[in-house]
């Protein structure tokens, strides 16, 4: 079906991945000019197709046509050649290329065959002048922050002069700021015609920039409509094929006497943190990226060095050297950074659940095979992860669920304090839902959960009490009452998270 | 992308060889060189052969540990030089007495073994980098210590350690046996074993579990250090002297055994019944070269074209979808 | 461990002129070294040997390599000696001994580092018959007296000030010999060879197929190349002993660290009757032949031939004429002598 | 993380270090062994040195674009031996032009190399494994091309390829000049050069932007394979002799010289003048040793020991922040 009207047409496309069907006929037709989004759950087949558009991987069946001609692609190179050009949902920077040289790479400048450095890094700087940010042409890519990186992937796609951008998940790392830069990008690319591929769960996002949508289920093409007229609700309803109860399953549960408490905590990137979690509760803590919110628990979870400052668990002082002396303490944490702190991707999902329970689960020297299994599988169970079996390694599983495996792995730990960092990062309504669900059972069983998190309902929707970070201080705390009475809005936390709040 | 699949691109085809593969093809190798040389199965050529490749076997175990932690332990093959001098040493020099001699090399190797392990899980250095050094320095102590002499290790006792038999079944082979089965158990039955993998996986998530990276890699080289010792030991007994000189380019070998056995460079993919079945297909490389009366100039050739064949095999057959 | 090599050019010739010509065969001192002489004799000892005129008698030690255990005999015996030297006076300095990793290459840099010591002598153990040659001729260019030792290379005759060792084809020659004269009847041997290309293994192989395999009651089962590692002639006697049983007669080995062990896998398999035999009579095979467990071993006196290199350096420090060219022959230890060998 | 800093923990002297810290070990050991033995620093013996480490710099230079890609190239040292005996071929036997025998003969290892790029790019396989296997390939094809044996290569045009001079200066070092400037250029100007570093450092990304991972990995094998057979030339011309068995070991001084000169183990980190100075690093290693009369014994060791050292060095002074 070739139509003039649009710039892409992907048509019957079918792809599997071993035994899993991870297209089955999908089509996605794309206006010049138009910001289009592509829903679906975690495991829809989403980046599977944007994958195959650009080239990374090859469609089982199905046609391609892009701006009126058919499109065959045999890599990246191709689809820039096109004018295609994506940011991927998994970050891969270059980490000993400067910034200039990882946004020019393979479209270098040069003079003759040799490269040519100093203009390269000019124009590097003309684009980054640009966008308004606080590093150079020549910074090194490892010494940026996760939103940085971004922030240069964003940059890179965008300045590839391409009529089609795919943007997979652009704003996981991002925060409110960041995102409102880019939906600038966006909207001025959408002046000049530029088409986008836009992949969020976040759907605020949705709403406010996208122009169409078309939903993905299971690997199969739902529909596709136009973003006016078309709610909240039914999107959700197309994505997951049932009706997801209340957004945020918050129970109220008793709060009971203080588990954990910090006093003038100071590391690297935070300073003079003090607080306390009770028994049941849930502690929100919200903050700009880079606040300091992931160092603060990286550094109680002893993944980083404490400068001065004490912890206390159950009234005892504790320190943790190292996350093993935390864990055996019984404070557990679910790291942001899935890919690199959360699964070995290689085992299967039985051992990455396993992994640290060991110790408990031995009889003399040897494991107790069976025992582990069962329970694997019932943690596996529980969160619903959608794998054939638990023997599968965690390369089979959509992101979503690789972060219910996460999950698992501390669901059998049983801790007294579970810090979660951006629990929901990457994970679909219907999972998301499922995530905040357990959070309740945890709390009602008495546990002392912890909860970063840069999307703010989420913190409000969740949090029995929240912690606002801003440049590594807390900033301001806020309890759930004022925010049920409608004392505290969306916007005093931000507020608070850019420090304009003046407490008088 | 074709329509139709050829067999061995069904899914059911590449389970099986993905976990038996390795087993087919030793298997497949056995008949060929059976139906041209047929005294190749006979028994007794089975017991050597099994004799024969306990040296090798030991070493790929231990690298085995390394190659799954994601280093490599190019060291092996001087230690079995240091294990071999100081016995000559402690039996023949100062006349001790045979067992304790044993013990105390043994610990000389784990020792170094242990160094190894410090030195890439404490600083971080590369594995390949820091088997390479302590490789040279291990050759240079066992050189200093025997003055690069030769010495005659005669007492029978000693030399039973490699010719006795146990019902018939020669002596390396019960160790063989007994340290796979250990080595099975160590590998998938224990937390270390576990730990040992995650730390190869993904490191990260690996101490963010509460995985003491430190202690896991550390002992790998350890284990790895005091497996080198007992091959060293056996291989000290088999030729009756203590020598500086042996075990040159021993490592080869072990690697091949690990990866025939489906270890992954890449680390924490390997088990321990693969490194058994990669050491049997190396000495049927061998042993079948010597039936088959295979030059000697093209006994090299055989042996590489053979693990890139199975590597190759590995890969088409357990494709990574792309 | 390997062993000893002799020189390509040389051996042809000298393949039939072997021990018969022992103990010490001499030639001239060629010109240069005539010269070299006549200061000797006209200066004080010390000083006669000051070949480049820098005030001292340096002597350089180029060693073949000092993994293997053949070799370890000879670095030790020419440590000891020149350690003495330098106590008496005779020579100011030696450089230690210079380890050429049996690497032709190696040796030439090593002989480079000689010229720029500076030494005035070099003793060198060559690891090729032709690659090392470069670092003879270098040296005798830059007019440093060079002593070739255990093998020739191409152009010792020429360019060195002396030569002395031996000639593997000849070891490989009574190796063959001593195995058709002690098995009757004839039946199958296997070779095992060291490691493929050095001139010690192509040179003894050499010896073997002038002898045994001519023979038309042996057959040859297999050239095994075993990289002169003992545990590999284990190895392989297992294998052909699985192959041939009874028939297997002989194993022939490239050195004696292979064929002792051979000999003793043999034994305990309880087949005294194989007869193994290989070169070097390092101690440990040497002792297997005063045991009775091993029938003979070929021994090359690498002591005596470093020995007779040095009293080449000594000669021409005082000035004497130079023995050009030392043949220290190869014996074959039977429980006859082995005595005289054994320390 | 403490208050006070000491000096080698300052930024200034860290950035430094890590810049130009192997040139200033290499001063320091120079200094050292020249007060000792005064003779080490005659301009005859500095071209002694870089005459001497030619062979092994051009084979790091190979080996570092290998290990820059993250890979391993450990066919190195059979390549000499296959440039040689099919110098020996091609000049002695069949009495061919020098010119034509070189570039054939560079042809054919530049295959090989090529062959390793080809197997490690396009089947995924481990650098490591692949070109284990195909030294053990490399080696066996030079033994049957010789028949085992050695062959003078007397032509006084072809010796002079290692003896001549220009201008007084050993041809050996212009090589090495020329081939350093190249390859300079190559690795910080070129867009290739770029795309290596860009496959080291984080493959997928480079995948991600176009750059065309199979070409580049398999450019840097097949130069790593044309550089060995330079050095088999030059080796070759020095020793006068074709043979096949030349070159063991030497990928591991060619490691040492890239791992001395900061060339990082988890790829994507080198640098070309850090290549050079680790290979004259090497060279002096191992003249200053025979200067200063260690015993060959401890040579080794020294080595290994300089090695860690240098390496833990850079880990302290470049100390990844954790
Ligand atoms: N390399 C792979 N090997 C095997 N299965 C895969 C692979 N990549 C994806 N899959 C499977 O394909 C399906 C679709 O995955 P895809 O990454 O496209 O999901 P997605 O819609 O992007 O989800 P998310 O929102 O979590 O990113 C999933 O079931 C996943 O398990
Ligand atoms: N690897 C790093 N190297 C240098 N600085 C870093 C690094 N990681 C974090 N930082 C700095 O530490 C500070 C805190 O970062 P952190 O990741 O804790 O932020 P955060 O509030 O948790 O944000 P989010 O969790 O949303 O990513 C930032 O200023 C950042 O620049
Ligand atoms: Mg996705
Ligand atoms: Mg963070």
């Amino acid at each position: 079906m070739s139509n003039s009207e649009y710039i892409l047409n992907c048509d019957g496309i079918s792809k599997a991945f071993g035994g899993t069907q991870a297209l089955k006929d999908v089509q996605l037709h794309v206006k010049p000019g138009e910001v289009h989004a592509l829903l679906g759950e975690n495991g829809a087949g989403k980046s599977t197709l944007m994958k195959c558009v650009i080239g990374l991987i090859k469609q089982d069946s199905g046609t391609m046509e892009f701006e009126g001609k058919p499109y065959q692609v045999n890599g990246p190179i191709d689809a820039l050649n096109s004018g295609i050009s994506m940011i991927h949902q998994e970050l891969n920077p270059e980490p000993y290329l400067t910034v200039a040289e990882s946004i020019f790479l393979k479209r270098e400048n040069t003079r003759g065959i040799l490269l040519d450095k100093k203009a390269q890094n000019k124009r590097c700087q003309e684009v980054l002048d640009k966008f308004d940010v606080s590093y150079n042409a020549t910074t090194k890519m490892k010494e940026l922050t996760l939103a940085q990186v971004q922030m240069v992937e964003i940059i890179k796609a965008v300045s590839c002069d391409s009529r089609l951008i795919i943007m997979d998940e652009p704003t996981s790392s991002l925060d409110s700021t960041e995102t409102e830069q880019l939906f600038e990008v966006i909207r001025d690319l959408k002046s000049k015609g530029v088409a986008i591929i836009y992949i969020s769960h976040r759907m605020e996002e949705i709403f406010e920039i996208c122009d169409r949508v078309s939903v993905f289920r299971n690997g199969t093409y739902v529909d596709t409509k136009s973003m006016e007229g078309v709610t909240r609700d039914e999107l959700i309803s197309m994505m997951v094929g049932r009706d997801v109860k209340s957004v945020f399953p918050k129970v109220d549960c008793k709060i009971g006497e203080t588990v954990f408490k910090v006093e003038n905590l100071c590391g690297d990137a935070f300073h003079d943190i003090s607080f306390e979690v009770h028994a049941g509760e849930i502690l929100g803590i919200a903050g700009l990226v880079g606040s300091g919110r992931s160092e603060t628990m990286r550094a109680i979870f002893g993944l980083d060095p404490i400068t001065s400052g004490k912890m206390y668990l159950e009234g005892k002082e504790i320190t943790n050297k190292n996350p093993r002396s935390a864990i055996k303490k019984g404070i557990c944490m679910v790291n942001e950074d899935r890919k690199n702190y959360g699964l070995c991707l290689l085992r299967s999902i039985r051992e990455n659940i396993s992994l640290p329970n060991l110790p408990a689960r031995q009889k003399g020297l040897i494991l107790n095979q069976k025992r582990e299994k069962q329970e694997c599988q019932e943690a596996a169970e529980k969160l619903t992860v959608k794998a054939a079996s638990i023997e599968h390694n965690g390369f089979s599983l959509s992101g979503g669920n690789q972060q219910k495996v996460v999950l698992a792995k501390w669901i059998l730990a049983n801790p007294k304090v579970l810090i979660l960092d951006e629990p929901t990062r990457g994970v679909d309504v219907g999972a998301k839902s499922d995530i905040h669900t357990l959070m309740c059972e945890f709390a009602a069983k008495g546990m002392a959960i912890i909860m970063i998190s840069s999307e703010l309902p989420e913190v409000m929707g969740m949090s029995d009490r929240i912690l606002v970070y801003h440049e590594g201080r807390i900033s301001g705390t806020i309890q759930r009452k004022e925010i049920l009475d409608n004392h505290i809005t969306q916007k005093d936390i931000l507020a608070m998270e850019f420090a304009q709040h003046n407490k008088d | 992308m074709s329509e139709k699949k050829k067999f061995y691109q069904t899914d059911e085809f590449r389970m099986f060889m993905g976990k038996y593969g390795i087993g087919v093809i030793l298997i497949f190798m056995i008949f060929v060189i059976a139906v041209m040389k047929p005294r190749f199965i006979y028994p007794s050529n089975i017991l050597n052969v099994l004799t024969q490749i306990s040296v090798n076997c030991l070493i790929a175990y231990g690298m085995c540990l390394a190659i799954t932690t994601g280093g490599i332990d190019l060291s092996v093959g001087p230690q079995l030089a240091l294990v071999s001098v100081l016995l000559g040493q402690f039996i023949v020099v100062r006349n001790m007495n045979i067992g304790l001699s044993i013990i105390l090399a043994l610990a000389a190797t784990t020792l170094f073994g242990f160094i190894n392990g410090v030195l890439i899980a404490k600083f971080n250095m590369a594995a390949f980098v820091v088997t390479l050094a302590t490789q040279l320095v291990i050759r240079s102590i066992a050189q200093i210590i025997s003055d690069g002499k030769g010495m005659s290790m005669a007492s029978q006792a000693f030399k039973d350690i490699y010719s006795g038999t146990l019902i018939g079944v020669p002596l390396p082979i019960i160790y063989m046996v007994v340290i796979s089965v250990i080595m099975y158990i160590v590998m998938h039955w224990t937390k270390f074993g576990r730990y040992v993998f995650a730390v190869g996986g993904n490191v990260n998530a690996a101490i963010a579990s509460g995985v003491d990276v430190f202690w896991t890699k550390a002992l790998c080289y350890t284990i790895s250090g005091l497996l080198a010792g007992i091959a060293g030991v056996i291989f000290t007994s088999k030729t009756g002297s203590a020598q500086s000189n042996i075990g040159v380019a021993y490592e080869t070998d072990a690697v091949a055994a690990c990866v025939l056995g489906g270890t992954s460079f890449a680390g924490g993919i390997s088990t321990a019944p693969g490194v058994l079945l990669g050491a049997v297909i190396i000495g049927c490389i061998y042993n079948g070269m010597n039936f088959l009366n295979i030059g000697s100039y093209y006994q090299y050739m055989t042996k590489g074209i053979i693990i890139i064949f199975a590597v190759l095999l590995d890969m088409v057959i357990n494709k990574k979808n792309r | 461990g390997s062993s000893g090599s002799s020189g390509g050019a040389a051996s042809a010739p000298a393949s039939e002129a072997p021990a018969s010509e022992a103990p010490a065969q001499s030639e001239a001192a060629p010109a240069s070294e005539a010269a070299a002489e006549g200061e000797a004799a006209a200066d004080t000892a010390a000083s006669g040997g000051d070949l480049n005129g820098d005030g001292k008698i340096i002597v350089g030690y180029i060693s073949k390599n000092t993994t293997d255990v053949f070799h370890a005999t000879l670095n030790g015996a020419a440590e000891e000696r020149l350690d003495s030297l330098v106590a008496d006076g005779t020579i100011d300095e030696w450089t230690g001994i210079l380890d050429g990793n049996t690497d032709a290459a190696k040796q030439c840099d090593l002989a480079q580092d000689c010229i720029n010591y500076p030494c005035d002598y070099v003793i060198i153990l060559p690891a090729e018959s032709t690659a090392s040659d470069p670092a003879v001729t270098s040296m005798a260019d830059a007019g440093i007296g060079v002593i070739v030792v255990n093998s020739a290379t191409d152009s010792t005759d020429s360019a060195a000030m002396a030569f002395a060792g031996s000639d593997d084809v000849y070891a490989g020659e009574l190796m063959g010999n001593y195995v058709m004269e002690h098995v009757e009847g004839g039946g199958t041997f296997v070779h095992c060879q060291g490691i493929i290309g050095n001139s010690a293994q192509i040179q003894r192989g050499e010896g073997i197929a002038n002898t045994i395999e001519k023979d038309s009651g042996w057959t040859k089962a297999a050239d095994v190349p075993c990289d002169w590692d003992a545990s590999k002639a284990v190895n392989t006697v297992d294998d052909y002993l699985a192959q041939y049983g009874d028939d297997l007669k002989a194993v022939i080995c490239d050195n004696d660290d292979m064929s002792s062990a051979a000999q003793a896998e043999c034994n305990a398999k309880g087949r005294e009757d194989i007869v193994c035999i290989g070169v070097d009579g390092n101690q440990g095979p040497l002792q297997m032949v005063k045991e009775g467990t091993l029938g003979a071993t070929v021994l090359q006196d690498g002591a005596g031939q470093v020995n007779a290199g040095i009293d080449a350096i000594v000669a021409s420090i005082k000035g004497e004429t130079v023995e050009k060219k030392i043949i220290v022959p190869f014996v074959l230890v039977t429980p006859d002598n082995v005595d005289e060998y054994l320390k």
